[in-house]
């Protein structure tokens, strides 16, 4: 799932699922809960945004939401342990008894569900309830947000447009496919999933709550969203899009089928719609002391609030699972030329930028790849690019100046778009404050090196959404990405290969071919160290080819009222570890 | 009764029982009342003032030895904060420093007003114009026309303006870019002007209208009718003097306005964009700093404050030297 | 006068018919596809198409419209075609996909909030720009006249984000005024009065300051204006008090104009007001539009919106020309 | 001192930026009860202004008064422009009333104009709004409005100008006022209903035994209604007389300008209108000496060019006929006489 997230830090920009973080990741300020924790009270949230991405567990795929609803509202076949530490990220069998039974070399899976689980209205789960709700993800045209592994994965014939033969629960074609693909034992607790290939990570992705049970009654179709049936602790009470959702105790969730979740306060309520400026004053004068700030401060106010020695204890400032990255338009046209991709990294004032929304404190680093150190063994430092004894943070527009002389001759055509007014490079950028505070730093400094740029603003709103159109026509794109788990399976070939969201245009240069080659012999590599090292290969081959611009590796800061006890970081999520929230009485 | 009254001195020029009995014209008339008024001439000095900074802007940056585009991040902390009290006020950079992106806030404010006030003029004359053409013409020939204008603008005041132009401003601004008029900032700076006077003439028309409409019944207009003075000769000779103290009231009560909606739809991402920085953009910026750099949204808010009270006491001193009535 | 008022009712109907196309056909002109915002990453053409026809965007632009005239009527079904159909009743203005609720739903959560901003901010503009007004009025030239005149002008000189920041900074937040967590509360003004003032009271507060000096201006100006009239000077020959004078007399002929220009803003902050309801946390009409043209570009609430918008200004329209009427007794008779 | 008002030595000037101006200068007069004093003269002479200032009517910020004008009350004499404010306003309506020249703006345009009578009736007597409605009927009945019971919920706009000014009348005369101030009244109508205004003053003047004045430019009004006849030029008086005496003695060139220039039935045909040569006074960079030297026909008359260097003074010319000139009243008739042989 693409992100956007240079945008902004509130939460709906970033969309991307989650990352399993093997590395040591910075936690500053967190401790452990050291009080007893304690149940009752009101447990508050807030945020600017109006409504959620999604409720409804099919279109869900924003990490934050996976991490709080899996904890609160749905529970899912398996789960990342709620622990602190490397602990979090394995898995542990949530609804189902284990992790997940592979056989057939991983193509098929087989999980049995625990006894006394329920829905919110004391009817018994079943294996029905799952193979129903794994179905909806197939009805793209009524849940489009969610991830699309089921569709890829399952053993149902692909139709000549490359769409799935089966259409979804609300439409009877390939309705037999499906029966066929997924089955229920007879005693209705035990479902079996026959994949088309081996995929040894299927019991991550049952962690997803798209792949969570819905009851067939209940469904609303598209209305479902406004109220999904709850499996976990807590059930919906209100949710009123731009007010608050609230959510209070199910009475029907017990203990006995559920070892796992704490669910200490009584009452949960996000707060929805809040003025960025008052849920920022909110935290610096902690108005809201049983309260938790979803989206991070404004960078201004965030680094008021983390020189504010009285937070320590309500702060945390650790790396994220995201890079963030200067797509560039390879394709011919715009900056087919390596060297004019070279200048433009060089001529960056990535000092400034940083500074922009942060510091390097705060917003991030300069990464030398696509992978994220916290991948762990898929992530090697890659050489060139920031590692260039030509690199210089603030820019070196002399440098870039040379190698914009070089493209002169070398690819005459970018570099005239490059420099020519009357043509000039384009960036499309989402409409937002901090991009227009950006933009003036990248215009100037791009301008030192000779560059001719512009910055074209495309509504916020729309802007994702329009991705796929902005690609072929913009000379750059910034964006975003996390790794669903911890392979760079799930990061090299969806960012520069055939995946989900190439917005490089690569396709048509010549490096193109042998490194998708390349590509494919590694995701079918069984051996997984052997596949770490070809990954690290695949990752210089691209960064050498400066089809991203630049990389940043993120960080991320959360902070919260003085009432609130158990904050600690959620690895898989670089959340909380909701389960083990609290208020302090 | 006293039988003879001694004349005790001669009776002083002027006039008597408020009847003009001077040999003033209306515009010497008009000019010496606005002297005597204690705001209008100071508002008109800061109203100028302003404006010829805005207008000479590169000049006198020039002269400052600044530029709005140069981007001095020496002034900046490692947060991109200006270094220094006062958010960096310094003798080289009065109003302090941008921050984030490390611009001069002087220049900036100085280019920035040189737009708004271009928004504001060029959108104010021509609703005028507009405004005064169509008024004249609903006013003055009535039946059919008038009618038809009176519907048109029924409709456009139906209109939810201030959505169309959020809605509209990006696929216009792509428009006007795709036919070459004007690129970048210039084609939004066009089509935000373009939408503001769209919708901005009805309610001059409507005055105006008013207006000649009663004109028209008045004795020198029926003078001229019975001298057989054709009905351009009248509506140019007869009817647009009288028309035009509504006008400069309008204008300078517009201008104002129109400083306020570019800083609004600019707030909220329509209209001009950075680099460019109008007072909108300054603001709707300097509102995420305020907790550590108040001076950058102080003043920018005080500049505004000054030029907008400046400008509506001049429209107000205006109507009161041209107002026949009041006194 | 009834034959006015239907005649103008008439008048009213037609002209919210054709905004309401205009509406339509503008919105088709924006080379934004709705129907490729909410397809999915694994976008197909006919996934597009199946977008479109469930979004009802396959049909012509006037059958679009014609359906959706048919839908405020007779209520209408969406999503047809295999899911689960939606239906929403008479009047149906659409179905919002992005908030998964019929928009009339919707618009009936958020008008109660706008209109309560509305009617509260109508209230305080209208006593604090005309007191002023009065008192710069009777203190022409003196210190009292320049600084409320002064003071409304700063008021509106700073554009509504700014002072609306302030007043929840400065004001709400600093003094605790009210709890960050009720900020924007929908509050039952029957049921729960001193809640609804709380909610209310502020953002108020915030659109009066942006209004007020319209209206202070205009109330000084019309006394002073009216004041010179001869039947203000026959009321004093009569014998009434100055008070009696300004009372019954000055303030009849001076305000009814302002009846006009009060109900046309009224009639669009009805339409919400984006920036004051974005500040304070508050779910009305103009949140629920900005909203929809600038980022969800959710077609079924920009038309319900705009419509119901436009639909205030003109019956608004109306009613002034009615209250004028029975105000000023020279227009009723002709 | 038996005079029911008796202005002495009015002036009434305002501070202008150009100067003082003086607007009413050194005004005297008396009427009594059952009297019409006519006060005459052109726009700018000053006519109204000291009547507004006795009604109390001027602006107080911006005039300033000197002078004194009694009302002989029966509980005692008052001098209203020496009186309180307030006081002064009591007697608005009740004892002095004025109307206006243009009916048409002197009525508000919102109330009907049975409101706006009963109004000043409830003013000074206690009573229901449906006595004063009756009050109001019963007034407009008296000034002559057809079917009044029917129009008293009218508003001014459905009246004729007459008719209007009836109204006004009607409303100046509901409390039985001992004072009416009549302003140009018949100015602004067509010259029949003039004369049916006229009429009706007179008739009810003598009904209610009123002191009236009468402020008009047209002496072919004056003629019909007054009494006596103050005529003024440049803020001042330049004669003041019976109406006998202006009519037939005029002393003062001005006067006789004035009434050269008006048509006389009892003339027909015999004479030509003459206008008087010249503007009147600009008031600025007016000459020393008389105000309407610059158009007076008789100004060589007078020895040593005494006229345009000098200021005459109002004096008693013959018994109770003040005339401000420096001819007499034998030379004065030696010019007319001379004069009248050329008509």
């Amino acid at each position: 799932m693409s992100v956007n997230k240079l945008t902004s830090r509130r939460w709906v920009s970033i969309t991307a699922a989650t990352a399993l973080a093997v590395s040591v990741a910075m936690v500053s300020g967190a401790s452990p809960a050291s009080a007893a924790a304690a149940k009752g009270g009101t447990l508050y949230f807030y945020t600017n945004s109006e409504q959620f991405p999604a409720l409804d567990p099919t279109n869900m795929y924003t990490g934050r939401d996976i991490g709080l609803f899996g904890t609160y509202l749905f529970r899912t076949l398996t789960s990342y342990k709620m622990e602190a530490g490397s602990a979090g990220t394995e898995l542990t069998a949530d609804l189902a008894t284990n992790t997940g039974v592979p056989s057939n070399k991983a193509k098929t899976w087989k999980y049995t569900l625990r006894p006394g689980v329920t829905w919110e209205d004391g009817s018994a789960i079943t294996c029905a309830d799952l193979k129903y709700g794994f179905s909806r993800a197939f009805a793209l045209d009524v849940f489009n947000a969610g991830p699309t592994y089921a569709i890829s994965w399952l053993d149902i014939p692909t139709l000549a447009d490359g769409s799935s033969a089966y259409k979804g629960p609300y439409k009877k074609t390939g309705k037999a496919a499906y029966d066929k693909a997924v089955t229920c034992s007879k005693d209705n607790r035990t479902i079996t999933y026959n994949l088309k290939r081996s995929v040894p990570d299927f019991n991550y992705f049952a962690s997803y709550p798209t792949t969570g049970p819905i009851k067939a009654s209940a469904d609303t179709g598209d209305k479902y969203d406004l109220h999904p049936m709850a499996t976990g602790p807590y059930k919906i009470k209100k949710y009123a899009i731009n007010d608050e959702l609230t959510l209070v105790r199910n009475d029907k969730w017990k203990k006995s089928s559920d070892p796992m979740r704490k669910a200490y306060p009584d009452d949960i309520v996000i707060k929805l719609g809040m003025n960025e400026d008052v849920r920022d004053e909110v935290d610096m004068t902690d108005q809201i002391p049983n309260g938790i700030n979803m989206d991070g401060l404004q960078p201004l106010n965030n680094i008021a609030y983390f020189n504010d020695p009285t937070k320590a204890k309500q702060r945390w400032n650790i790396v994220d699972p995201f890079v963030t990255y200067l797509t560039a338009n390879n394709s011919a046209g715009h900056l087919d030329c390596l060297l004019v991709r070279k200048a433009v990294f060089f001529a960056y004032d990535n000092q400034s930028l940083i500074d922009l929304s942060g510091g390097l404190k705060y917003y991030g680093v300069m990464g030398d790849n696509i992978v994220k150190p916290n991948l762990g063994m898929d992530y090697a430092p890659t050489k060139g690019n920031i590692h260039d004894p030509n690199f210089k943070i603030g820019g070196n527009p002399e440098y870039a100046k040379t190698l914009l002389e070089q493209a002169k001759t070398a690819c005459p055509d970018a570099y005239d778009r490059a420099t020519n007014p009357a043509k000039g490079l384009k960036y499309y950028r989402a409409d937002t404050a901090t991009n227009k505070k950006s933009a003036v730093l990248v215009e100037a400094a791009l301008k030192k090196a000779g560059f001719v740029i512009e910055t074209v603003y495309k509504p916020a709103g729309t802007y994702n959404a329009n991705l796929v159109e902005y690609k072929s026509q913009t000379d750059f794109l910034a964006s975003g990405w996390a790794a669903d788990w911890a392979n760079a399976s799930t990061v090299i070939p969806e960012m520069w290969g055939n995946g989900c969201c190439n917005y490089t245009k690569n396709e048509k240069t010549p490096e193109y071919a042998p490194f998708i080659a390349k590509v494919n012999k590694a995701l079918s590599e069984l051996d997984r160290k052997k596949q770490a090292t070809m990954w690290h290969e695949l990752s210089q081959y691209g960064m050498d080819q400066y089809w991203y611009i630049r990389t940043v590796f993120g960080k991320d800061q959360a902070t919260w009222g003085s009432k609130i006890g158990g904050m600690t970081e959620w690895k898989p999520f670089s959340q909380a570890i909701y389960n083990d929230l609290y208020i302090k009485q | 009764m006293p039988k003879s009254v001694k004349d005790a001195a001669l009776i002083e020029p002027a006039k008597i029982e408020g009847e003009e009995v001077t040999l003033r014209t209306p515009k010497q008339i008009a000019l010496a009342r606005f002297k005597r008024n204690k705001v209008g001439p100071y508002s008109l000095y800061v109203s100028l003032f302003f404006i010829l900074a805005a207008f000479f802007a590169p000049v006198i940056t020039h002269l400052w030895g600044l530029s709005s585009t140069d981007i001095y991040t020496d002034g900046l902390d490692e947060f991109a904060l200006p270094t220094g009290g006062f958010g960096g006020i310094s003798w080289q950079h009065p109003f302090g420093l941008e921050p984030g992106a490390g611009r001069d806030v002087f220049s900036m404010l100085l280019y920035g007003s040189r737009i708004s006030f271009t928004v504001a003029l060029v959108t104010s004359v021509a609703s005028i114009g507009i405004g005064m053409i169509v008024g004249i013409a609903g006013g003055f020939f009535r039946g059919r026309i008038d009618a038809l204008i009176g519907r048109y603008s029924d409709f456009l005041f139906a209109f939810p303006s201030f959505f169309m132009i959020i809605a509209l401003s990006y696929p216009m601004v792509d428009r006007v870019e795709k036919t070459g008029i004007a690129r970048g900032n210039n084609a939004r700076l066009l089509v935000l002007i373009i939408f503001f006077v769209f919708f901005g003439w009805p309610g001059f028309a409507r005055l105006i209208r008013a207006q000649s409409m009663s004109l028209r019944e008045r004795d020198f207009i029926m003078a001229a009718q019975a001298q057989g003075a054709s009905n351009w000769r009248i509506i140019t000779k007869e009817m647009l003097p009288n028309l035009w103290p509504t006008a400069i009231v309008f204008l300078s009560l517009s201008l104002p306005g129109y400083l306020s909606a570019e800083a609004v739809f600019s707030f909220l991402g329509v209209g001009i964009q950075p680099p460019a920085s109008t007072f909108g953009l300054v603001l709707s910026d300097a509102v995420k700093y305020w907790k550590v750099d108040p001076s950058y949204l102080f003043i920018p808010s005080a500049m505004l404050i000054i030029i907008v009270l400046a400008l509506n006491l001049l429209g107000d001193a205006v109507r009161d030297a041209l107002d026949t009535k009041s006194e | 006068m009834l034959k006015y008022i239907s005649r103008r009712l008439l008048y009213t109907v037609i002209l919210l018919l054709l905004v309401s196309l205009s509406i339509f056909y503008i919105f088709d002109l924006i080379p934004v596809d709705p129907a490729r915002l909410v397809c999915s990453k694994s976008c197909t053409t006919a996934l597009v198409e199946a977008n479109r026809h469930r979004l009802g965007l396959d049909v012509s632009v006037l059958e679009q419209w014609w359906r959706f005239i048919q839908g405020l009527f007779q209520g209408r079904t969406y999503g047809e075609g295999g899911i689960k159909d939606i239906y929403c009743g008479a009047p149906s203005f659409g179905y919002s996909f992005n908030r998964h609720a019929c928009v009339s739903t919707i618009m009936a959560e958020a008008f109660p909030i706008t209109l309560s901003l509305t009617i509260g901010a109508f209230i305080m503009w209208l006593s604090i720009g005309i007191s002023l007004g009065i008192l710069a009025a009777r203190k022409k030239g003196k210190f009292a006249d320049r600084a409320s005149t002064a003071f409304v002008l700063i008021g509106t000189s700073l554009p509504t984000f700014i002072t609306g920041i302030m007043v929840v900074l400065f004001i709400v937040l600093k003094f605790h005024l009210v709890n960050p967590l009720e900020l924007g509360d929908w509050q039952n003004p029957f049921t729960n009065p001193l809640g609804w003032l709380r909610t209310f009271f502020f953002p108020c507060a915030t659109l009066a300051i942006a209004y007020a000096a319209t209206y202070t201006r205009f109330t000084r100006s019309n006394i002073l204006e009216i004041s010179t009239e001869d039947y203000i000077r026959t009321a004093r020959a009569k014998g009434l008090s100055e008070k009696v004078i300004l009372r019954k007399h000055t303030l009849r002929a001076a305000l009814a104009p302002i009846v006009t220009i009060a109900g046309l803003d009224f009639a669009g902050l009805l339409g919400g007001a984006i920036i004051t309801e974005g500040i304070f946390g508050l779910s009305g009409l103009g949140k629920l539009s900005i909203k929809a043209v600038t980022q969800t570009y959710d077609l079924p609430i920009i038309v319900a919106t705009t419509l119901v918008g436009s639909a205030f200004v003109v019956i608004m329209n109306l009613i002034v020309d009615v209250a004028y009427a029975y105000i000023d007794p020279r227009v009723r008779t002709t | 001192m038996s005079k029911f008002l008796e202005v002495k030595n009015l002036s009434v000037s305002f501070p202008t930026e150009d100067g003082l101006v003086k607007a009413s200068n050194d005004v005297s007069y008396s009427v009594d009860l059952g009297e019409t004093l006519a006060i005459v003269g052109e726009s700018g002479s000053g006519k109204s202004v000291s009547n507004l200032a006795i009604m109390g009517l001027h602006n107080p910020t911006m005039t300033q008064i000197s002078g004194s004008a009694w009302l002989n009350l029966p509980d005692g004499p008052i001098d209203v422009i020496s009186a309180p404010a307030e006081k002064v306003r009591r007697l608005r309506g009740k004892v002095m009333s004025m109307i206006f020249q243009d009916p048409m703006s002197a009525l508000h345009p919102y109330y009907s104009v049975g409101n706006q009578i009963a109004e000043a009736w409830s003013l000074y007597n206690d009573g229901s709004k449906r006595d004063g409605m009756a009050r109001a009927a019963e007034m407009l009945d008296l000034v002559g409005i057809p079917s009044a019971k029917d129009r008293v919920k009218d508003f001014p706009h459905q009246f004729s100008g007459g008719m209007r000014q009836r109204v006004m009348i009607a409303m100046a005369l509901v409390n039985n006022p001992s004072l009416l101030i009549a302003d140009e009244p018949t100015t602004a109508l067509d010259v029949t209903v003039q004369s049916q205004i006229l009429k009706l003053i007179q008739e009810i003047q003598k009904e209610f035994n009123m002191a009236v004045i009468l402020i008009t430019h047209d002496l072919g009004v004056v003629a019909e209604v007054a009494d006596k006849v103050c005529v003024m030029y440049g803020g001042k008086i330049v004669e003041n007389a019976g109406i006998d005496e202006i009519f037939y003695r005029s002393q003062h060139p001005y006067t006789i300008g004035l009434l050269d220039s008006i048509p006389r039935v009892d003339k027909l045909g015999s004479h030509r209108l003459k206008a008087i040569p010249g503007q009147p006074p600009s008031l600025i960079g007016l000459p020393t000496g008389c105000a309407f030297a610059p158009r007076c026909e008789f100004v060589s008359q007078v020895a040593g060019s005494l006229c345009t260097t000098q200021n005459p003074d109002l004096s008693e010319k013959t018994t109770g006929h003040f005339s401000r000139c420096f001819l007499e009243p034998e030379q004065i008739v030696t010019l007319t006489g001379r004069k009248a042989s050329a008509k």
